[in-house]
């Protein structure tokens, strides 16, 4: 049961394959999830993978947001399940109101994908436990609305309560503020990033494998928290 | 059947970095359009509902209008303009 | 007047009908009147004027292209499970395995349009893989713009490239490849070439027919408008007693979400198997579909036109037919299937419905709120087409074109000269870095992607178990064709093979895209049928088929035609991706030159951005010495450190890149004439890096091959060292990376 | 010094895709808002120009609406509003 990890598939998902490889390759089950179903099967965490749902035509991850499976990810989340989003997956969160802020264009207007290096905050996350707090991590970045936004209150908040997960190191590459790459909550189960963890497993198809350690932090927490 | 055409506007709240708007201002200046303060970018969406926007209705509009249309942490919205009421 | 039906058209045989508006010639108007004993209805001439145009019959090309099939060896191509003929060929990788490819053109629609021309580009070719049967894994866009620094480059590039970047992204197929090529001709004609590669197993092979009496057809997808009908306003107006249609958009916008689901709906309808027969709509829309379905398989059809779901009521029968609306499909299904195949398009949310049924009357029949409109023999409309032989006549220009060979030109003395010019070159538009177009695309998506951009081939992983996986390749210089068309679509391909070969894969098939100037000049005719010829005669000498492609005529301005620009895609297989070749070195690395450098410098990049100078006749073609090449690379899986091709701007430019991909320099050693050495395009070369305990390996394995050997170098230090003045990589960098930012940022 | 707004709304042509529009479209129905015959998804550009929009400066908006602002090839330009010229 502690390593059955859930990753929704919306329409317009594309890495939920990528993230069911990763789970794999730390250890865990992963299983698939489908926005249209109302229950949450028997999960001990979940992933909200990249894409594009719904096209993204609207908002990224305003329509996702709404999906049948949403109300019990929610419900579980403020329980204290696991969740990470990623890219996509972050952006629905938000949206969700699971996590504070917004995610807007990048400030050069393009989308970009490129290796990323980025500093792990904290440890204090179900998803981050693995790292050692300021390690430096190269993994893919892709997207086209990974400008991470909220109001000043609210940074200083994140940055006080040491909830902002991880930061882009060097040049800021689409306006986040604060170089924000990922947040997580109050309780630290729930982290979004805006770079691809899943896609640096392998050296062989990532830059790198500095990505496995999110997805083994959530089987060793799970583990500790039985 | 009648129809009722109504226009919800969602622009990003004021405080809010536009990073589109500010393209866009960097091109008017390069195209010799002087003397821009600001442009901000919004979204407008155009509704053609069928038969008529009861009350009940209007409510659930603003309700997704203020959800689903726009995300109220980063922008706001109005609904402009109800034509077309039968 | 009103619905033109069957029996309306044989009741008033007389009427006269707008077949020139609609690009019939008055032959092709006559031969279609023998076919039917009547004068066609409006719906029917719709259906054979955009069936026989020459995108969709391919009546110039089709004399030449039968080469592609005829030359072969005696014993076939035995990697060939289909052959040319289908939306794609498929070709066997092993282990069960099959990958299908395909590059196509969107060229004009990208010009009027980029982002949505360039965007639609992507969708269609990959629904033709999706039509196959296979999963597609990848896609690829060889390019070519007008100037750099033109201002209509600057409106169509950046288009172009979020348009691919929007589409593609969004569908979450990696990009891991392409070309982007400036060059003054294709101002007003930019070329946007797209490639997909599907894979499937050898079982899962859906072909384009209607098997099946009683069989339904299935139209799915997106919903019918008015898009890509210019032509056939003419005969909707006619239907139109008053007001007339609304208007018909110009600009096809496609919906990269409604694609991805189509491609999950379909893929699980095949799997489910649910489908006896498959059709991606393109060019050509219904007509297309439902005539190709019908002639490949029983014969018949009959199609309930007013089925088909409409996002705009106003259109008529003739334009629903001619309608290229993206993101549609269509398939056969069995009655006994069809509440399965609809439950899978709802959990997909993508609207079907049936519009029509399977038999065998050897006719396509289409019916109009119960009046007959089209009754055709399906193959007349779908395969008998009208077929060409057009004039042809070698340019009166060529002679004293190959006349003005380039020695005269003023070369590079000194190693300070031979310095600048490489910083010049690597500097120049075609061969700056390309990283602020590609960092546009997603490469990582699927997690299979083993090489892309700036590598030689893309490289995906199809089998994550074995790690057998497929590299594929585009390449085509322009200049070299125009100089000789033959030998310059055989260097198309051997530059193609040759890079797909340096990363360790064995090159298996072909796909083309023949980009030319208008076929009813006889002097581009020439060009095209001598490049056909090259290409088939080279494919046989390489032992490797084409498999398909495309073909894409009128790229000219006025009597100017773009460069003859025969794009060719090379694909090749890997058992163990793990073990490929890059062209990133290590540290303490030997350095070779594989292959023989010769003073070849006509159609060059240094001739080109030097001297502005195009003439000569180009590198000489030995594929012999390309097949040698390949095999010891191949050979070298495991213990090349790295390998990369040499082609454009020479072995200096080569090393340069390899330099700044690794981030190590080296100190060089160069031999005999500097400048030939540093910039010569000879074919047949790469540079391959190997420990320096495996230097004697490599010696032996060149000689057991034929293939000559020469010691660069070493790698070390920060640097290019040629034995002078040097080039450090951050200077090679600053360079390299400046200019199409510069441009286009 | 005084200044002046302007807002230009740009919406697809009438006969061109609305993917967006499409999916917007979809959504409204899964939560549960019936009878939408069509929803279109333009932009809205707000504009605040220093002094006053001479028939001159009017006249160059006109032509960056509809080339830069719009996409003439799919897209229809309105100049909607223009208030507190002084
Ligand atoms: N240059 C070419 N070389 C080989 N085959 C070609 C070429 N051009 C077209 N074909 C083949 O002709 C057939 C029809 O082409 P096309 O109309 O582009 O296919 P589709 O209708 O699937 O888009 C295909 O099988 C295609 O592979
Ligand atoms: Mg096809």
């Amino acid at each position: 049961m502690t390593s059955r990890i859930g990753v929704v598939t919306y329409p317009g998902s594309l890495d939920d394959r990528d993230a069911a490889r990763a789970i794999r390759a730390a250890g865990g089950d992963p299983i698939a999830l489908w926005h249209g179903d109302a229950d949450l099967p028997d999960v001990a965490a979940v992933i909200l993978p990249g894409g594009f749902s719904y096209g993204d035509y609207l908002r990224c991850g305003a329509i996702a947001r709404f999906a049948p499976i949403m109300e019990q990810i929610v419900a579980r989340a403020n329980d204290g399940m696991p969740v990470l989003g990623i890219c996509n997956g972050f952006q629905i969160l938000c949206e969700s109101h699971l996590l504070p802020g917004a995610l807007t264009r990048n400030d050069h207007l393009h989308f970009i994908c490129r290796d990323q290096t980025v500093r792990i905050e904290t440890t204090n996350t179900a998803w981050t436990a693995d790292f050692s707090a300021g390690q430096e991590i190269v993994i893919p970045l892709k997207n086209g609305e990974g400008g991470y936004i909220a109001d000043d209150a609210t940074l200083n908040m994140l940055e006080a309560e040491g909830r902002v997960v991880a930061t882009y190191v060097g040049t800021n590459p689409n306006g986040s503020r604060r170089a924000i790459a990922g947040i997580t909550n109050a309780r630290g189960n729930v982290v979004g990033l805006m770079p691809h963890p899943e896609h640096a497993i392998d050296a062989l198809t990532g830059p790198t494998t500095d990505g496995l350690p999110f997805f083994t932090s959530v089987l060793t927490s799970l583990l500790a928290s039985r | 059947m009648s129809e009722t055409r109504v226009v919800v506007e969602v622009m990003l709240k004021p405080e809010i970095l536009d990073p589109q708007g500010r393209a866009v201002k960097g091109a008017f200046a390069r195209l010799g359009f002087e003397g821009v303060a600001d442009i901000r970018q919004g979204k407008r969406f155009e509704l053609t509902i069928e038969g008529e926007l009861t009350a009940d209705r209007m409510a659930a509009l603003e309700t997704l209008a203020g959800t689903l249309l726009c995300n109220p942490v980063i922008e706001d919205y109005r609904i402009v303009s109800v034509e077309g009421a039968a | 007047m009103g619905l033109d039906t069957v029996s309306s058209a044989t009741a008033h045989p007389e009427s006269t009908q707008p077949f020139a508006e609609l690009g019939l010639k008055p032959d092709e108007y006559q031969s279609i009147r023998e076919i039917l004993g009547r004068r066609p209805t409006s719906s029917e001439l719709a259906m054979y004027s955009v069936m026989w145009s020459e995108h969709c019959s391919y009546k110039s090309s089709k004399v030449h292209l039968r080469q592609f099939g005829e030359k072969k060896p005696v014993e076939g191509w035995p990697q060939l499970l289909v052959g040319i003929g289908e939306n794609a060929g498929v070709v066997d990788i092993g282990d069960g395995w099959a990958v299908t490819f395909k590059v196509e053109s969107h060229n004009h629609p990208s010009y009027v349009e980029p982002y949505q021309g360039a965007a639609t580009g992507i969708g269609g070719i990959v629904r033709d893989i999706l039509s196959m049967g296979a999963r597609p894994i990848a896609v690829m866009d060889p390019l070519r713009f007008g100037p750099a620094d033109a201002p209509d480059t600057r409106r169509v590039l950046p288009g172009v490239i979020s348009g691919i970047g929007g589409y593609g992204n969004c569908l979450g197929l990696p990009n891991i490849g392409g070309e982007v090529v400036f060059d003054a001709t294709y101002l007003g004609n930019p070329l946007v070439n797209a490639l997909c590669i599907g894979a499937l197993r050898h079982d899962e092979i859906h072909l384009a027919s209607a098997k099946g009496i009683g069989n339904l057809v299935v139209l799915y997808g997106a919903r019918t408008g008015g898009d890509g009908i210019g032509g056939v306003s003419v005969l909707a107006s006619e239907t139109f007693s008053e007001g007339g249609p609304t208007k018909r958009p110009s600009v096809q916008v496609g919906d990269p979400f409604m694609e991805k689901l189509l491609i999950e709906c379909t893929l699980e309808v095949l799997h489910a198997g649910l489908v006896e027969g498959i059709q991606d709509l393109g060019g050509a829309g219904i007509s297309c579909a439902t005539s190709e379905l019908a002639s490949n398989g029983e014969g018949g059809m009959h199609v309930w036109l007013d089925r088909v779901l409409l996002r705009d009521p106003t259109l008529s029968p003739e334009e629903i037919l001619m309608s290229e609306s993206q993101e549609r499909m269509c398939a056969i299904v069995t009655p006994a299937d069809l509440d399965a195949f609809m439950a899978i398009c709802t959990k997909w949310e993508v609207e079907a419905v049936v519009i029509g049924e399977v038999n065998n009357s050897g006719r396509l029949t289409v019916e109009w709120h119960g009046e007959q409109i089209v009754d055709v023999p399906p193959r007349s409309v779908a395969h008998d087409g009208p077929v060409y032989s057009r004039p042809m006549q070698r340019p009166a220009y060529l002679d004293a074109l190959q006349a003005d060979v380039p020695d005269r030109l003023s070369r590079p003395a000194t190693v300070e000269e031979v310095r600048s010019t490489l910083l010049t070159l690597i500097a120049s538009p075609n061969l700056a870095s390309k990283s602020w177009i590609t960092d546009q695309y997603d490469r990582y998506v699927l997690g299979n992607t083993v090489l892309a951009q700036p590598e030689d081939s893309g490289m995906v992983r199809v089998d994550e178990v074995t790690g057998r996986g497929v590299a594929v390749s585009t390449d085509c210089n322009g200049r070299f064709a125009k100089l000789d068309p033959y030998n310059g679509a055989k260097l198309a391909l051997a530059e193609a093979y040759r890079n797909v070969g340096v990363t360790g894969a064995v090159p298996l098939a072909v796909t083309n895209c023949l980009n030319f100037g208008s076929p009813e000049d006889p002097e581009v005719m020439w060009q095209f049928a001598e490049a056909a010829r090259g290409l088939a005669d080279g494919c046989l000498e390489l032992n490797i088929p084409v498999t398909g492609g495309n073909v894409s005529f009128y790229n000219q301005t006025g009597t100017t035609a773009i460069l003859p620009t025969p794009v060719v895609g090379v694909l090749g297989v890997i058992e163990d991706v793990a073990k490929r070749t890059s062209i990133a070195w290590s540290e303490g690395d030997v350095i070779f030159q594989l292959g023989e450098t010769r003073d070849e410098f006509a159609g060059s990049e240094w001739a080109h951005v030097m001297h502005g100078h195009l003439g000569g006749l180009p590198p000489k073609v030995d594929l012999a010495a390309e097949i040698a090449l390949a095999s010891v690379c191949a050979d070298g899986l495991g213990w090349f450190h790295a390998a990369h091709d040499i082609s454009d701007g020479g072995l200096l430019v080569a090393l340069a890149e390899m330099a700044m991909r690794s981030g190590v320099g080296a100190q060089l050693e160069p031999t005999g004439d500097l400048f030939v050495w540093s910039f010569s395009e000879s074919t047949a070369r790469a540079v391959v890096s190997v420990a320096a305990d495996d230097a004697q390996r490599l010696t032996a394995l060149c000689a057991s091959q034929g293939v000559a050997l020469q010691r660069l170098g070493v790698v070390a230090g920060d640097r290019l060292d040629l034995g002078g003045p040097i080039v450090t990589i951050a200077e090679l960098r600053d360079a390299h990376e400046a200019t199409i930012p510069a441009l286009f940022g």
